[in-house]
Order: structure tokens, then sequence, then C-alpha cells
């Protein structure tokens, strides 16, 4: 059986050994399977089983032209589409050769830290109620929706943008977006800091997601983790401050480390980042260029200045997120391949989980800050 | 005790929310208001203007039918065909203009980007619910007419938390 | 399939002209980056092939039978810990799959900008039987454990069998897949 | 005219409303009135104006306005009216169904949310009902190997040893179902049915998350049953009996939880782990083990295991009130029944109409009960509360806190018990 199909194995069952199929419809899964076997409440093995809602980004980008593979390329992560959206952009830029004018660079790393926050409030959403913290479940999917606001007025879609386009963005800030969007943020800000009394602070979370799940700063850089996972292990690397594209190496970042690598510091670090967000969100305000053009004017079809690959990478909501493109110098990438956070997590899982009780399953599952549908593509 | 004051501490700031304002937008009721008349774009800068990227809106006056919009969504959505209209405009020697299927539709708003002649453009209407998939699909006449939208509601931040007025 | 005979000779050019271009000027190079290539053409003289200087990133084209040894040495002398992305780009009119790794650092942060690319080709079969054929690499998985899930999505994307890695199953396709490698040139989506 | 229902007519459904009334009126004929006639049989019978109540006279005297509320007052006194209506499962349930609104509405104010808000027009109030008619309507799915009768008798059970709980509870002075001398000692052996039932319902069910929920819930509430009974035994140390009416009566100058506060802590907490609320509710985990032991039930089934949830619930925060917080016991508010009402009768401009039979509840009674159930409606304000605001705890933490912590201290609070006991303090009885 394994021979024939490579994707399918006959396991020997132990009799003390339960499996339990967490997903793809189960409420503690999202879209994927993780295949867990306990023993009691210990989970001896695991294994993730990603591919539910694979479609073939990348295939489908070898067949549109760069303009045209934007809709659909934020599709992945549509909660966080500016990011996922953004090193595909860069990369474009690179291999078309346009010129990206200043204010449209700030007005990408608006959009970029919004959809940041977005993503991080709907992912601290469902952490909430992985533990069974309905209130955690509500409030951020309310106070999220301040920052959507935003993001309708800014690019005219709630939640698939499609708004950076290589050479810029699609259009112009509103007339009075910033002052709406000072006023709005400012608000989330201080909403945001209010979820400590209740739930990070929270004796029973603490005791909970405390010392589970522990990531040991060799492991987290051995296994190539990313973004906060890597970072609530100790490792102080965010690319908006070690490769910082467009103008984020203008601004004043603080990146938020922690040394645990439990549970707790992992669902904690995205947390402190949006508050980094909200700043990075106000210094662009105030350093972004009051008019100006917003976008290179670009043909409907362009053409490429001839074969070339790029790699270009970007912190997104969840870690650095690649995109590699080779062009073989027609309308459309001849292969392009988005290198996902989640993707580059996942490997954490089964090293996390093993010898962990059941009932830490969801909070180390969740605390990864994996996104199935991103990692499938 | 830390203990005890981090679930005091918790229980306190849950009561203290009872007394917040419900932050839900109860939709057919209010509606959200948008800045704009929706999402246009000017061909002779290249850049677009802010709006809500809703049901699109064609100027027959303006429309050549030279399928730039067609040809766009291609790679998108298929939503967008080119059919004849029995209409005679001088610039529109085919009689050929868009028609768009909201059932495909994604709303990305390229082939506003891709008309050169000001015809396209979306507006605020978002509400296209059918009981039909033929419903779904509007003709160059149906996307000829600007759509009223209700526009009641909107985030208000006061001192009692933000609220949808 | 006449639109697939023309991509190769448009992708042939990927890596040849600009290949040529540390020789031609060499005066732009930047100056970190061409010390990491440096290091790597002293130990591999002839057995890499420098593809490109760029600012941030430095590409080595190597054989399949080199690339064990020339991983190790990057993780073990160079101090580059992880693998970021492990992506395979199919060349039809050369008959070989190309796996490129995109290797970086975090431990050392004067490298954090840095991204070497290892990149490394295998045969190709007009009639891939995946896990069967010659389409093999040898795995990178004992130097770089994190490569574990991107050599399983290249195993079933492009059917390059990656000798030596432990967990050769499927990952992201359905278990009763039975058509082409889904990512290889001749997969196409249309009519499908 | 609506897309929705093309072929309305106005009178086919006046028509079908007839057909309706007609059918109700026909059953009610045949077999509503035989069975209040079987009941009546069954029941013993006053004497009312020196003439023995029969069925048939109960029924035809009913319409007599001076013979009507001596009559619903005989029948007040009868154990089904007890067991059926007020002390027992109807107040019961009514409560229940109060908690279950109060619970929707209070997390979304706390959620910043609206909650139900459609049904009934106002805030929702009619949800419940819909959400159990949508649950009558549901279709009983029952998995392929399960074990079917236990499987099918489980909810009843479930259901049955909530209501036997309600039954013990004394809701105002003689109001009580079952008047038990050894009624802690009941309560006791009602609260150890849950986990039978709840692990025969998840093994039964023949499924995985099922069973590893049941097992959950067995382990949790034998582990919390044993700090619930020690930390109740300072109450009965100080009354002397362990019959709750006495408890109750016992406290009619101060409530229990001015001594033992340290009980009272432990029992609130045992309380909530037995009644499997968050954050103690892992034997629902949805995250993990989807829905645990209610995994399987479908339709009324699930509906019946939520009605006697909250009847538990209810029980739990009623027995909280009358060990700790001084049951019936109040200042007397409500005002005495206007005496000549019954002397003179209600006079109507000309008309002056005597209506026999009154006062139908006594002051005390009326007073006990409005004392009782705003104590109750406040304990389970604070049972509700948590779910708003803790996440759920995790296996070993929940035993460890059993075990540990909440047995040592209740044995505190079995310690401060005896020595005010034996300071002189206090005496059995109360306050010497």
């Amino acid at each position: 059986m394994n021979e024939i199909m490579p994707g399918l194995a006959l396991q020997k069952v132990d009799e003390r050994i339960m499996t339990l199929n967490v997903g793809p419809q189960h409420p503690g899964s999202g879209h994927m399977r993780i295949i867990v076997q306990i023993d009691g409440d210990y989970i001896v093995a695991c294994d993730p089983d990603p591919g539910y809602v694979h479609r073939g980004e990348e295939k489908m980008a070898e067949y549109r032209n760069y303009i045209l593979n934007i809709p659909h390329l934020e599709r992945p992560v549509i909660h966080d589409s500016c990011n996922v959206l953004y090193p595909y952009v860069l990369g474009a830029e690179e291999i078309l050769g346009i010129e990206v004018p200043e204010r449209a660079k700030y007005v990408r790393v608006i959009a970029s830290e919004l959809n940041r926050c977005i993503y991080t409030m709907y992912w601290l959403a469902i952490y909430g109620i992985f533990l069974g913290h309905s209130t955690m479940f509500m409030w951020p999917a309310g106070d999220r929706e301040l920052l959507i606001d935003l993001m309708e007025k800014m690019t005219g879609a709630r939640v698939t943008h499609a708004h950076f386009i290589p050479g810029g963005v699609r259009n112009d800030l509103p007339p009075n977006f910033e002052d709406v969007c000072l006023r709005q943020v400012n608000y989330f800000e201080k909403r945001i800091k209010e979820y400590a009394a209740i739930f990070y602070d929270n004796p029973i979370l603490i005791s909970r997601t405390k010392d589970t799940g522990v990531l040991s700063r060799q492991d987290a850089i051995r296994l190539g983790t990313t973004g906060s996972v890597l970072r609530a292990s100790g490792v102080d690397y965010d690319l908006r401050i070690k490769e910082p594209y467009d103008v984020y190496d203008e601004l004043d970042i603080h990146t938020n480390v922690m040394k645990e690598g439990d549970a707790y510091a992992r669902s904690r670090i995205p947390w402190l980042d949006m508050m980094e967000s909200c700043n990075i969100i106000r210094q662009a305000l105030q350093k972004m260029p009051k008019s100006g053009s917003v976008r290179t004017k670009l043909k409907p079809n362009p053409k490429t200045k001839g074969p070339a690959t790029v790699y270009k990478r970007v912190e997104s909501g969840r870690g650095s997120l690649g995109c590699y493109i080779v062009s073989d110098g027609k309308v459309e990438p001849y292969r392009l391949k988005l290198s996902v956070p989640s993707f580059r997590n996942l490997i954490a899982l089964p090293y996390l989980l093993k010898g962990e009780k059941l009932g830490n399953m969801p909070s180390v599952y969740w605390s990864l800050n994996y996104w199935p549908v991103e990692a499938d593509r | 005790m830390g203990t005890a004051t981090g679930i005091i501490r918790a229980l306190n700031s849950g009561i203290k929310h009872m007394a917040m304002k419900r932050f839900t937008l109860r939709y057919p009721e209010e509606k959200l208001k948008f800045v704009g008349d929706g999402y246009q774009f000017d061909p002779s800068t290249g850049v677009g203007i802010a709006g809500l990227k809703g049901r699109h809106m064609l100027f027959h006056d303006h429309c050549t039918g030279c399928q730039l919009c067609s040809i766009a969504c291609e790679g998108v959505a298929e939503a967008i065909g080119m059919v004849k209209v029995p209409e005679e405009h001088k610039h529109n020697k085919k009689s050929i203009m868009p028609q768009i299927d909201y059932g495909k539709c994604v709303f990305c708003g390229l082939c506003v980007d891709a008309c050169p002649f000001y015809a396209l453009y979306m507006t605020n209407d978002y509400e296209l619910s059918s009981f039909s998939k033929e419903g779904l699909i509007y003709t160059p006449a149906q996307l000829q007419v600007k759509p009223y939208v209700a526009q009641d509601s909107e985030i208000q931040i006061t001192s009692r938390g933000a609220t949808h007025g | 399939m006449s639109s697939d005979s023309e991509k190769p000779s448009a992708a042939k050019p990927v890596v040849k002209p600009v290949a040529k271009k540390p020789e031609e000027k060499p005066v732009e190079l930047p100056a970190f980056e061409k010390g990491l290539c440096d290091k790597i053409t002293e130990k591999f003289t002839d057995k890499v092939e420098v593809a490109f200087v760029k600012e941030d990133r430095v590409r080595i084209n190597v054989s399949s039978e080199n690339v064990h040894d020339v991983a190790e040495f990057i993780r073990d002398e160079m101090n580059f810990d992880h693998v970021e992305s492990v992506s395979g780009v199919d060349f039809p009119q050369d008959k070989e799959i190309e796996v490129v790794y995109h290797i970086g650092s975090y431990s050392d942060s004067s490298l954090a900008r840095q991204i070497i690319v290892l990149a490394t080709r295998a045969p190709r079969e007009e009639d891939p039987i995946p896990g069967k054929d010659a389409t093999r690499l040898p795995t990178l998985r004992d130097i770089f454990y994190s490569v574990e899930f991107h050599e399983r999505e290249i195993f079933e994307m492009f059917g390059v069998f990656f000798e030596g890695h432990p967990d050769n199953r499927r990952l992201l396709l359905p278990e009763d897949w039975a058509d082409l490698p889904p990512l290889r040139k001749d997969f196409d989506t249309r009519g499908r | 005219m609506s897309v929705i229902a093309p072929k309305f007519k106005l009178s086919e459904f006046i028509k079908s409303l007839l057909d309706n009334i007609f059918w109700v009126i026909l059953l009610l004929n045949l077999v509503g009135i035989p069975a209040v006639f079987m009941v009546l049989f069954y029941i013993e019978m006053p004497v009312i104006n020196g003439e023995l109540l029969t069925p048939f006279l109960a029924l035809s005297w009913i319409a007599d306005p001076s013979r009507t509320l001596p009559i619903i007052q005989a029948f007040m006194e009868t154990d089904i009216f007890r067991v059926m209506a007020f002390p027992g499962f109807g107040f019961a349930a009514l409560l229940a169904a109060g908690t279950i609104f109060v619970e929707r509405k209070m997390l979304a104010k706390l959620q910043l949310r609206v909650g139900p808000f459609y049904c009934g027009k106002l805030e929702g109030i009619l949800q419940l009902m819909g959400d159990g008619l949508k649950l009558i309507s549901k279709e009983i799915i029952i998995p392929a190997k399960a074990d079917k009768p236990i499987f099918w008798a489980a909810p009843v059970m479930f259901v049955a040893a909530a209501a036997a709980f309600v039954a013990l509870i004394p809701v105002a002075p003689g109001w009580v179902v079952a008047d038990v001398d050894l009624g802690l000692i009941a309560v006791f052996a009602v609260i150890g049915f849950f986990p039978i039932i709840t692990i025969l319902s998840a093994w039964s069910a023949n499924s995985k998350f099922p069973f590893i929920g049941g097992i959950r819930a067995l382990f949790q509430m034998v582990s919390f049953e044993i700090p619930l009974i020690l930390s109740l035994l300072g109450v009965v140390i100080l009354t002397g009996t362990l019959n709750l009416s006495e408890i109750a009566a016992s406290q009619s100058s101060f409530p229990w939880i001015i001594f033992l506060p340290v009980g009272a802590i432990v029992f609130f907490i045992t309380m909530l782990a037995e009644l499997e609320r968050i954050p103690f509710d892992l034997p629902e985990a949805e995250s993990e083990i989807v829905a645990g032991w209610l995994t399987e039930l479908s339709g009324m089934m699930y509906g019946l295991v939520q009605l006697g949830t909250y009847l538990k619930l209810y029980a739990f925060a009623a027995l909280f009130v009358v060990l700790f917080l001084g049951g019936w016991n109040g200042p007397s508010i409500v005002p005495p029944f206007p005496a000549e009402i019954i002397t003179d009768g209600i006079t109507m401009g000309p008309v002056t109409l005597k209506v026999p039979g009154l006062p139908i509840f006594s002051q005390e009674m009326l007073n006990g009960t409005f004392w009782f159930v705003l104590k109750t409606v406040g304990v389970i304000f604070f049972i509700i509360l948590p779910r708003g605001v803790f996440p759920r705890v995790r296996v070993d933490i929940l035993l460890n806190l059993g075990w540990t912590k909440l047995i040592g201290l209740a044995f505190v609070n079995i310690f401060i018990a005896l020595g005010l006991l034996y300071a002189g303090v206090l005496g059995p009885g109360g306050l010497q």
C-alpha cells in the first residue's frame, strides 16, 4: 500500500493508543487535520495533514500577467491580504523595473500595518475561543471592525483589498483620512490594552499556557520558525528592522522579544506587536508626504526587463513571507513560489505536541500563529 | 496573592464592560456610511479615486466596446462578457458593452483600472443578492442605473466606547 | 503542447546571462556578499558555479552530487542555520527540474539580511512515477531540519524524490491523486 | 406578492387555522379531559362548603366564583402541585429559563454585542422558546453502533436526577417537595448520580470524543464531590441537623457565610466544577474534544440535557442560598394582605364582590419566596459571570485544585466550625 500511493500508510495500532482525527471538521483545527495519537491524556505522536484548502495559487500565477495575479494572490490570507501581496509586488517591481513614489511607500506601510493588526485580531479571537474564553472571541472580532472600517475607506473593500500594485497603490487616500485613521487607531490601542486584565494577566490563562509547548532558542532556529514564534523564543529577528523594505528604515521600530518560548509568550508577542503597529501607523501618518503621486503609470499588460529571478521577503502578521519569482522575460511569471510563514511554523507542531497533554493541543497549535489556508496556498 | 488579585481584576474588567456601549452594527436597519461614490479611476493620471468597490456603473455614452475590461477580467474572475446592445453610438461601432455576472465577480476593480474612457466605475451598491443565478447577471441597461444606497451609520467614538451611531 | 516547447527556450537564459554578470562588472559587486561568495568558491573551486551576486542575495548553482557537501559547508563554516524556502522550477526543455534552497541565518546578526540561494538540478522524466524514477536528489534534512515539510511538498508537486528523507510522504495533495505532479509545466490547468 | 410563498391564499390559511382549532378541541375532549379526571381521581379531594369534592364537582364548581379559589387552594395543598408547579419542577424550570435568557443577554452586554434581539420583539425575550421549538423539530440521530436503550435513557435520567435535586430545596417555610430529615445526605446521593449518567451516556454513544468527555466528566465530578461534601460539614456541625428546612430556619438572625466564608468559597468553586461551567467546562471543551459527552446527542435529547443542566444550576444556587445565605430569611417587605378585602370584599363602585378563599398565599410564604428568589438570582449571576471572564482550565490543574487545595481549605473550614462550636460562640441551632 505504501508503495502504490505515497500518501497512504498503514500503521500498526497499539491497544493503549487512541487515534484522534482533530479536523478537518472539528472546532479546534481550522481547515486542516491533525492526527493525534494519545495514550491516556498524553499525546505520543502528532501528524499534521494540511492541504484541505490547497488551490494551486502558484500554478495559477504562471498563467496570469503581473497585474492580474494581484486579486488571486491575496487569497491565501484574506485577513492579511496586503502583507501577502507585499513581497510579490516588491518582486514584480524589480522584474518590471518600476520606481515607486515616496507617498505610495508610506501608504503601503500604513495599509500593511493596519492589515497586520486586522489579521492578529482575528487570530487572537480564535485563540480566545480555543481556550474557551468567549469574551476574547467577541472583543477582538468587534474591535477589528475599527480597522476594517479604515481599510474600507482606504481601499474600497473590507477584506480582499487588491490595493497594492507594482508601482505603488491603486488609489490615493480619501480626503480627511489621516484624522479618522489617527482617531480610530488611538482608540484601538486603548482597547487592546484592556485585554490585559481579562486575558493576558488572567491567572487561569497563565496557569494554562505557561510552560507548555516550550520551544527553546536553538530549536526555534533549527526548525526555521519565523515571526512571533521565533521572537517568543528569544531570537530578535524582524525583517522590518533587519532587512527594511520601502520606508521602514525611516521609522522608529521596536521589536518585542520574550525568552520563555512557551505558548504564553507566543500568544503575547502578537499582542505587543499590535501596539507597535499602532506606533508605526502614527509615525507614518506624520512623516508621509502630504501630497504627490501614489502610483507609477503602468500598462495593463506590462513587459518585463528580461529573464531574472527575485526573492523578496517582508514581515507579515505571522512572520517573514518570501516570494520567489522566476521570470523568463514573458508577461507571465515562469514560476512563482510563496514561502509562507505558516508553512514554516507548521514543522514545529509535531515537535512541540509530542509529550504534551491533550488539553494543551489547542493552545499550542494556535499559538504557532498558523493559518491553514496560507500554508496550503 | 497574585492569583486572587488577577481573578478580581478580571472580574472587575468584565463587570465594567457591561456599562459600555454595544458595538454591533444592526445591519438591515442600519447601514454603513462610505467615503465617496465608489471606486473610480482616472486614466490620465493612472491613479484611482478612493471609494467602495461595489456594483459597477456603466456610462453608455463613453463606452466604446473596446473589451479591455473583459480582457482584464479574464485572468481574475471571467465575470465580464461583451453583449450586443440595441443602441447606436458613433464611438461604439460594434454596439457591444460589458455585461457583468456578479456570481463570479470578486470586486477587485481591475476592470475599472483597465477602462481608458471613463466608462466603467464602481458604486456603493453592495446589496446584490438574488433568488436566482440569472438575477446576478447585470446587463448593460441595468448597469446604467445609478443605485440608491442608504448610508446612515458611522463608527463614533464616545467616552463609553465606540459604537455604530 | 506547442506553447510548452517555446517556454524552455526562453527559460534557458534564466541563469546564463545573469551568470556572466560577476565577470563583466566585478567592480559593482557589493563587498560583503562577494566575501560570502568567495568563501564558497575557495572551498569548492570548480564544483560550484556562482550565478549572481546581488545585494543581500548570492546564488550558487551546484550539481546534485555536491549539494550535500556545499550545504554542510554553508551551515558549519558560514553560520547559515535555516532554510527559508525550497522551490522547485521545472525546465522541460533541459529535461531537468531545479530545486532552489533559500538559506538564511538567525543566529548571526550580520548575516540577517543575507540569503544564499543554493540551486541544484535533478533529471526529469517525461512520464514520471514519483519516487520510482530517476528524478532524485539527496535530502538536506539531516543538515537543515527545517526543509522537512518543504521537501515533502516538492516531492508531491514535482515528483523529486529526496533520498534519505525520513518521511517522504504526501503532504498537501489528496491521498488518491493519480495524475502528474501538478506544478510541472506539462500539467496544464486549462481544460482540467 | 412574496416570492418565498407564491401560492399563499388567505382563505386556505383561515381554513388551516380552523382545521387546527378543530383538532385541538377534539384532542382536548378525547384525551385532555379524561386525563384530568384520572388525575383528579387519585388526589385526595378536600371538603368545601361541607361537601366532599368529586372530580365532577371540581370541574363544574370551578366556574362558580365563590368556590373557585377554595378549590385552587385545595389543589395547592396536594403533593402533585408541589412536585409539578411551585417549589418543584415548574418553578425551577421557569427560573432556569430565565437564567438562560439572562445569561445570554448579560454575556452579550459584557462582550459589547446585542445578543438575542429579534425573537419576541422585546430584546429577544422569546428566543428560548424558538430554540426549544427548533430542538423539538430536529431529527434525532443515533450513532449506528450506539447502545440504544442506554443512549436513549441517559438524557431522561439526567433530567430526572436534576428534578430530584430540585425536589429537596425548601423555597419558603413549609414549601418543599420532600422534607426529609437527612436532606443533605439525599442531596449528596442525588449529586452522585450525575457522573454515572454522564459516563453511561458517553460510553453508550460508542464514539471517541464522547468517551473522552465522559471520562473527564467522571473524574472531575468524583474528585470535586469530596471537597463539596467536606465544605458543607461546617454548616452541619454548627446547626446539628441535616434537614435543609431546619438549616435554613437556623439562619434567621445571620447567614452562615459570615462565620464560614472559607466553606462558602470552597463550595462555590466545587459547584462550578460540578456544574461543568467555565472555567471548569472540561467535559465539553470544544476545541479539544468537540462537545465532550454531548457530541452525539442531537435534537431534543440535547435539549433535555440542557434543561437538566440549568435545573441543576438552579438547584446548586438554591442549595448555596439555603446553606450559606439564610434561605428564605430576610426582612419582611411584602405588605400584609388587606384585611378588609377578606371581611368586606372588594368594592368596585356599586358592586361589592366577596371572594372567599383569600388570601391564596400567606404573607410569610410570599416574603420567603421573594428573598429566596432574590438571593438565588444573585448567586446565579456569580455562577454565570465567570463564563465571560475566564478561559477553560486544564485537566491536571483542575485535579490539582480539587485534590490538594480545596480539600485542605475544606478542612480549614471544618476546624473553624469546630472552633466556633467549642469556644461556645455558636451552638447547634444558631447563636446562643
